[in-house]
């Protein structure tokens, strides 16, 4: 990999790797698709494209479990390969990268100087804030490298619910003090391509939407890109009429169930959560979690490991069980028992009376 | 902390908290209080089988009385009718009650619920309106009594607003699902303090009524 | 028509006379507030409490009142006139009063001035709310406490102070005393109807009101024509001719004074004459006041009748002439004490046809003057809206006359018949029974 | 693995449920919309020529339902395939005028499906930036 030839245009590169103009006008009809753009708008993605820059991206992996990255290398269109080698220029990443150690950091450097406030940082996972020892790279705890990077970045993708909004690290207890990006880095723009993990098409589709129009998407109340994150799983779940009509699966193995019936009851956080599954589909588009039978669980939402379960319906709550409940009943009677018998005492029972 | 899990964890615990303290209170209060022992030859016997049959007989008034309350007997079982129809069957809430209970049973269709809703909610709205200008309502309302219609049609309309995504001042469809859940804590919190305990207090007040009109000879 | 107008005005006369008796009260303000109060916590128990918690106000007892109907003045919606008890309840008994005392003001003595109108001259406790409240609340008894608690704050309208106060100085209501009523068993017997009067012992006891003795001795006469018919060992007490509604404690007096007469000459029965307030007093709420059942049986003399004559100890001939007639249920027997069906056997015994108003047995409208309602001047104009809705059922029976049991109704409607001029004769069941007892 | 471990195993008894027909609309619907759609931009193709094209990928279809609509559609006389960036066919429908424009990455995994409703594709023709670099080669080896 070579950071510092990251000159030309895709079109150039592209053409340059022997790729046709046909093929080139396929690229940008699957990355339109991609961008959830409609096929009217490929010519104007064909001629912004053929003039686009490469853009330098660093890719900092802080506490995370690579899911996120196992997720992008599984995208299929653009192929990684396309992406690291034809329209970006991934200068540093340390799991896919061949070099180590001091190597690697170097090439961050060497990126970072030659790109001074023109890169994109792209981050997974979150930052732990309760101790700078619990995730470090080479010695930089993750909160000082991100604000080092940050820095000079043009803007940053934070790839992953993770590095979107704290993810499964910040459950509760949050034992690392886990935090968003977001929450560290207030002055550069966050595209929030939030996911476990997000659709790799989500990732590579932004990315290659900043780099074909060279600005940032529409993003969400979320900082979520609006194209991929605008509309619930509900809205575009296929199995929303039987919502509808009221035909729901009471469990995974009734005839509800195999009629694929709404899975609302099982608790399928579909309504509340903001994904493009139902129409990208994961796995080459063979399927998404509601068709494989099981309810979303609001995966790129913040905070959907504490939402009472995966299995819980949207319409449960906490109630405390019916020995908080019993013990308030309990203490209330005891306060009405006190309020009737000090009434008692200004009634006049049988008998008694003024003479 | 968003609005839906506010609403579905710490407000509806302290919700159901009041709730369940707040009713035992006042049910214990009323009736542990001292109560005169009707020491009289009663004209009937069967005094308890008179206060479960006023039970049922308050709700079908003799004709002669009925001719006069048509609009409120007839609105007031539409209303209760449909609002627990709506309550009750309309599938999403089947879980919100079986958390609690253990077990399900069958639903209204959706549209049928939705109808039955809008049934309900279209009266409270006529009921409330005509609370606040028919002379002797005006008379007699509390602010127990706005307050208590208000509260009962906040989860009908935010219920109705959430299931049609009309979701106005920016709102998204959790939030508005959180706001449905709120008003549903605050109709709790409510409940022990005003006129909807009559929910536990209807049955046990016409018992009494049956229990004196069977001592007396006279049918409830 | 002169000799009911001529019983009408004296009694008015009598009645306005005592209004000028009262004088001001001698306690002051806060006294007579802490004395209604007392009155309330007194009487208010568990079962007031679950009625006061659980109205709705939804305004439907208005419905059933005559006054509301006749008026449609919102004031007279029945739960409204015990408003003040309400709160008393609210802040003082109630399980939530603590947070109440602090939403909530205490009641004040103008409070229960103003609410004097509504608990005396446009209630007369017939109870017809108490059917209509779909949540079954007895309204008219906690009118009977706010009407005890006003009359303890020297709030009783100045008729009624007047005749609790000629009761108690002079023994006698309305005029009416012991003595009123010797000369009128004297000129009974003397008319062939002897009236045992307080004979040391006997099975059956009878009493009488100051209504019969002033304005309807012929019903009297009925009563003791039947009871010597039915050769039954019976006295008249004249030692207590009425109970008037005046106050917890002289009511509770005037019951345990009769029933202990009654124990004394060990009668097993007490019969009430043609008079509504008596009924639920001894016959319901007499054992609580003494603390005990009754060690005899109670009835209305109509209920009596009917009943001998439905065992067949009583035989009646059709009556001459025959004819339609419908029949008033008073309150106080009908809605406040079961007797329904008595009088109707005894109607049908003498061959008349019942023609029954649309509200009738336990609906029946009042005659609009009950309660001691009658007695308040100030309060004829309402008097006579309500007595409008009662011509007009009685009118739509197309029945010739009205019977009903009950003088204080008889009285109304005279009264109310000739201020509007209407000319349907009211007569007294046990009158008609007594006309045609058969051999 | 023990041959015991093995017999264990091969006594677990594994049932293969076959899942029922689904229920009458157990899907989106769209299929029948996305025909609408198309019959209306044949219409449009030939009184304005018109193009109009449909990414597949943005439609929320339900489990058979891709299948069933492409069913639909059939297939006509032509059918063109390339290979630039991984293959690529360009199937003219049943019904002329419409085209199933499938493509596929150079590991064969298919990464886009569009239905385009046109005289003949874009894609088809060669072009002139390519007609250029081929005219450049032809002519290198003429003079070589």
């Amino acid at each position: 990999m070579d950071a510092l030839n990251i000159g030309g245009t895709v079109g150039e590169q592209l053409r340059a790797q022997g790729v046709s103009r046909r093929g080139f006008m396929k690229f940008c009809a699957t990355t339109a698709s991609l961008m959830a753009l409609s096929p009217a708008l490929v010519p104007r993605i064909a001629e912004a494209l053929a003039g686009a820059k490469r853009p330098s991206v660093i890719w900092l992996p802080f506490q995370e479990c690579t899911g996120c990255t196992e997720s992008l290398t599984r995208s299929h269109a653009p192929t990684l390969e396309s992406l690291i080698f034809g329209a970006i220029s991934l200068d540093y990443h340390e799991t896919l990268q061949a070099a180590a150690g001091h190597d690697a950091e170097a090439a961050r450097n060497r990126a970072m100087e030659a790109n001074w406030g023109e890169y994109f940082l792209a981050v997974d996972g979150s930052i732990p804030l309760g101790n700078k020892g619990y995730s470090t790279i080479g010695g930089v705890s993750n909160v000082d490298l991100l604000k080092r990077v940050a820095q000079g970045a043009k803007a940053i993708v934070a790839i992953g619910t993770c590095a979107s909004f704290g993810g499964l690290p910040k459950a509760s207890p949050n034992p690392t003090g886990a935090v968003a990006v977001r929450d560290l880095i207030k002055d550069k723009p966050i595209i929030n391509v939030s996911g476990c993990p997000p659709l790799p098409m989500a990732i590579t589709g932004v990315l290659a939407q900043v780099l074909t129009f060279g600005q940032l998407p529409e993003l969400d109340h979320l900082g979520r890109p609006k194209a991929f994150y605008g509309q619930t799983i509900h809205d575009r779940c296929y199995r929303r009429p039987f919502y509808e009509r009221g035909q729901f699966a009471e469990s995974f193995d009734d005839e509800g169930a195999k009629q694929g019936w709404c899975l609302y009851k099982l608790g399928c956080k579909g309504p509340v959560t903001y994904n493009a599954c139902p129409t990208m589909k994961w796995n080459l588009g063979a399927s998404f979690p509601i068709e494989s039978g099981h309810g979303c669980i609001g995966c790129s939402e913040p905070d959907f490991w504490d939402w009472q379960g995966v299995y819980r319906p949207l319409s449960t709550t906490r109630w405390g069980g019916y020995q908080t409940l019993g013990a308030a009943a309990a203490v209330g009677v005891a306060a009405g028992a006190v309020a009737a018998l000090a009434a008692r005492r200004k009634q006049r029972p049988v008998g008694e009376d003024e003479a | 902390m968003s609005i839906l899990e506010f609403a579905r964890g710490p407000a509806f615990q302290v919700a159901l908290v009041v709730f369940a303290f707040g009713v035992c209170w006042r049910l214990a209060g009323i009736f542990l209080m001292y109560r005169r022992f009707d020491r009289s030859q009663p004209r009937q016997h069967a005094l308890i089988a008179g206060g479960v049959r006023a039970i049922v007989m308050r709700s079908l008034p003799p004709h002669e009385l009925e001719k006069k309350i048509v609009f409120q007997h007839v609105s007031g079982y539409a209303w209760h009718l449909a609002y627990f129809a709506s309550l009750l069957f309309f599938a999403p809430h089947i879980p919100f009650f079986k958390q609690f209970l253990g077990f399900g049973w069958p639903t209204l269709s959706n549209t049928v619920a939705l109808l039955s809703g809008a049934v309900a909610l279209a009266i409270l709205l006529a009921l409330l309106w005509r609370r606040a200008s028919h002379a002797v309502l005006r008379q007699i309302s509390t602010l127990d009594d706005y307050l208590s219609i208000v509260l009962s049609i906040l989860p009908l309309l935010t219920g109705f607003m959430t299931y049609a995504r009309i979701l106005p001042l920016g709102l998204r469809y959790e939030n508005m699902l959180g706001l449905h859940l709120l008003s549903i804590c605050a109709l709790l919190v409510w409940f022990p303090f005003g006129k909807l305990m009559h929910l536990f207090l209807a049955f046990p007040a016409r018992f009494q009524a049956g229990v004196l009109l069977k001592r007396k000879g006279v049918e409830a | 028509m002169s000799a009911t107008t001529a019983h009408l005005d004296s009694l008015r006369s009598a009645a306005a006379a005592l209004g000028g008796r009262v004088g001001l009260s001698r306690n002051t303000d806060a006294e007579r507030l802490d004395k209604a109060r007392a009155v309330m916590l007194g009487e208010l128990d568990g079962s007031h409490a679950a009625y006061l918690e659980t109205c709705l106000h939804c305004g439907m007892c208005a419905e059933a009142c005559h006054f509301y109907l006749g008026t449609n003045e919102a004031k007279y919606t029945p739960i409204w006139k015990v408003e003040p008890l309400k709160k008393v309840y609210q802040r003082e008994l109630g399980p939530m009063r603590w947070l109440r005392r602090m939403l909530t003001r205490d009641i004040t003595l103008a409070e229960l001035e103003a609410w004097q109108p509504l608990v005396y001259d446009s209630c007369t406790e017939c109870g017809r709310c108490d059917l209509m409240c779909p949540m079954g609340i007895q309204i008219s008894p906690m009118i009977g406490i706010m009407r005890r608690a006003l009359a303890a704050a020297d709030l009783l309208p100045a008729e009624l102070a007047g005749a609790v106060d000629e009761q108690k100085q002079q023994g006698s209501v309305l005029g009416a005393g012991r003595d009123q009523l010797l000369a009128l068993a004297r000129d009974s017997a003397a008319a062939g109807v002897p009236v045992p009067l307080d004979l040391p012992a006997a099975d059956v006891v009878l009493l009488t009101s100051a209504l019969d003795v002033k304005a309807f001795p012929d019903s009297l006469r009925a009563t003791a024509r039947i009871l010597n018919k039915l050769k039954l060992h019976w006295t008249l007490l004249s030692h207590s001719i009425d109970l008037l509604g005046s106050g917890e404690s002289l009511r509770e007096l005037h019951v345990r004074r009769i029933v202990e007469e009654i124990v004394r000459r060990g009668a097993k029965t007490l019969l009430l004459p043609e008079c509504g307030h008596a009924y639920p007093a001894l016959r319901f709420d007499s054992a609580h006041m003494i603390g005990e059942p009754l060690p005899f049986v109670v009835y209305s003399i109509a209920e009596f009748v009917g009943q001998e004559i439905q065992d067949g100890r009583l035989k009646v001939n059709r009556e001459p002439g025959g004819g339609s007639v419908t029949y008033h249920d008073p309150c106080k027997i009908g809605r406040h004490g079961g007797v329904f069906e008595e009088p109707r056997a005894a109607i049908r015994a003498l061959g008349l046809e019942l023609k029954e108003m649309e509200s009738h047995g336990r609906t029946n409208y009042c005659c609009g003057g009950g309660g001691g309602q009658f007695l308040i001047a100030r309060a004829a104009q309402l008097r006579q809206r309500a007595f409008e809705i009662k011509m007009r059922e009685v009118d739509d029976t197309g029945a010739a006359k009205v019977l009903t049991a009950c003088n204080s109704c008889r009285f109304n409607y005279q009264a109310g018949a000739a201020e509007a001029n209407w000319h349907k004769p009211i007569e007294s069941l046990v009158e008609h029974v007594a006309a045609n007892l058969a051999d | 693995m023990s041959t015991d471990a093995r017999a264990r195993l091969a006594a677990i008894a594994i049932v293969a449920e076959t899942p029922p027909a689904p229920s009458v609309g157990a899907d989106s619907g769209n299929v029948p919309l996305l025909l609408g759609e198309i019959r209306h931009a044949l219409e449009r193709l030939l009184a304005t020529g018109a193009v109009h094209a449909i990414d597949l990928r943005a439609i929320p279809l339900g489990p058979g339902e891709e299948d069933r609509l492409l069913e639909a559609l059939g297939t006509g006389e032509l059918c063109a395939t390339f290979d630039a960036l991984g293959r690529s066919e360009l199937q003219e429908c049943r019904y002329p005028g419409v085209w199933r424009i499938t493509h596929w990455n150079a590991a064969d995994e298919l990464i886009g499906r569009f239905i385009e409703v046109t005289f003949a594709p874009a894609l088809l023709a060669s072009n002139r930036e390519d007609i250029r670099d081929g005219l450049e080669r032809l002519s290198a080896e003429l003079s070589g």
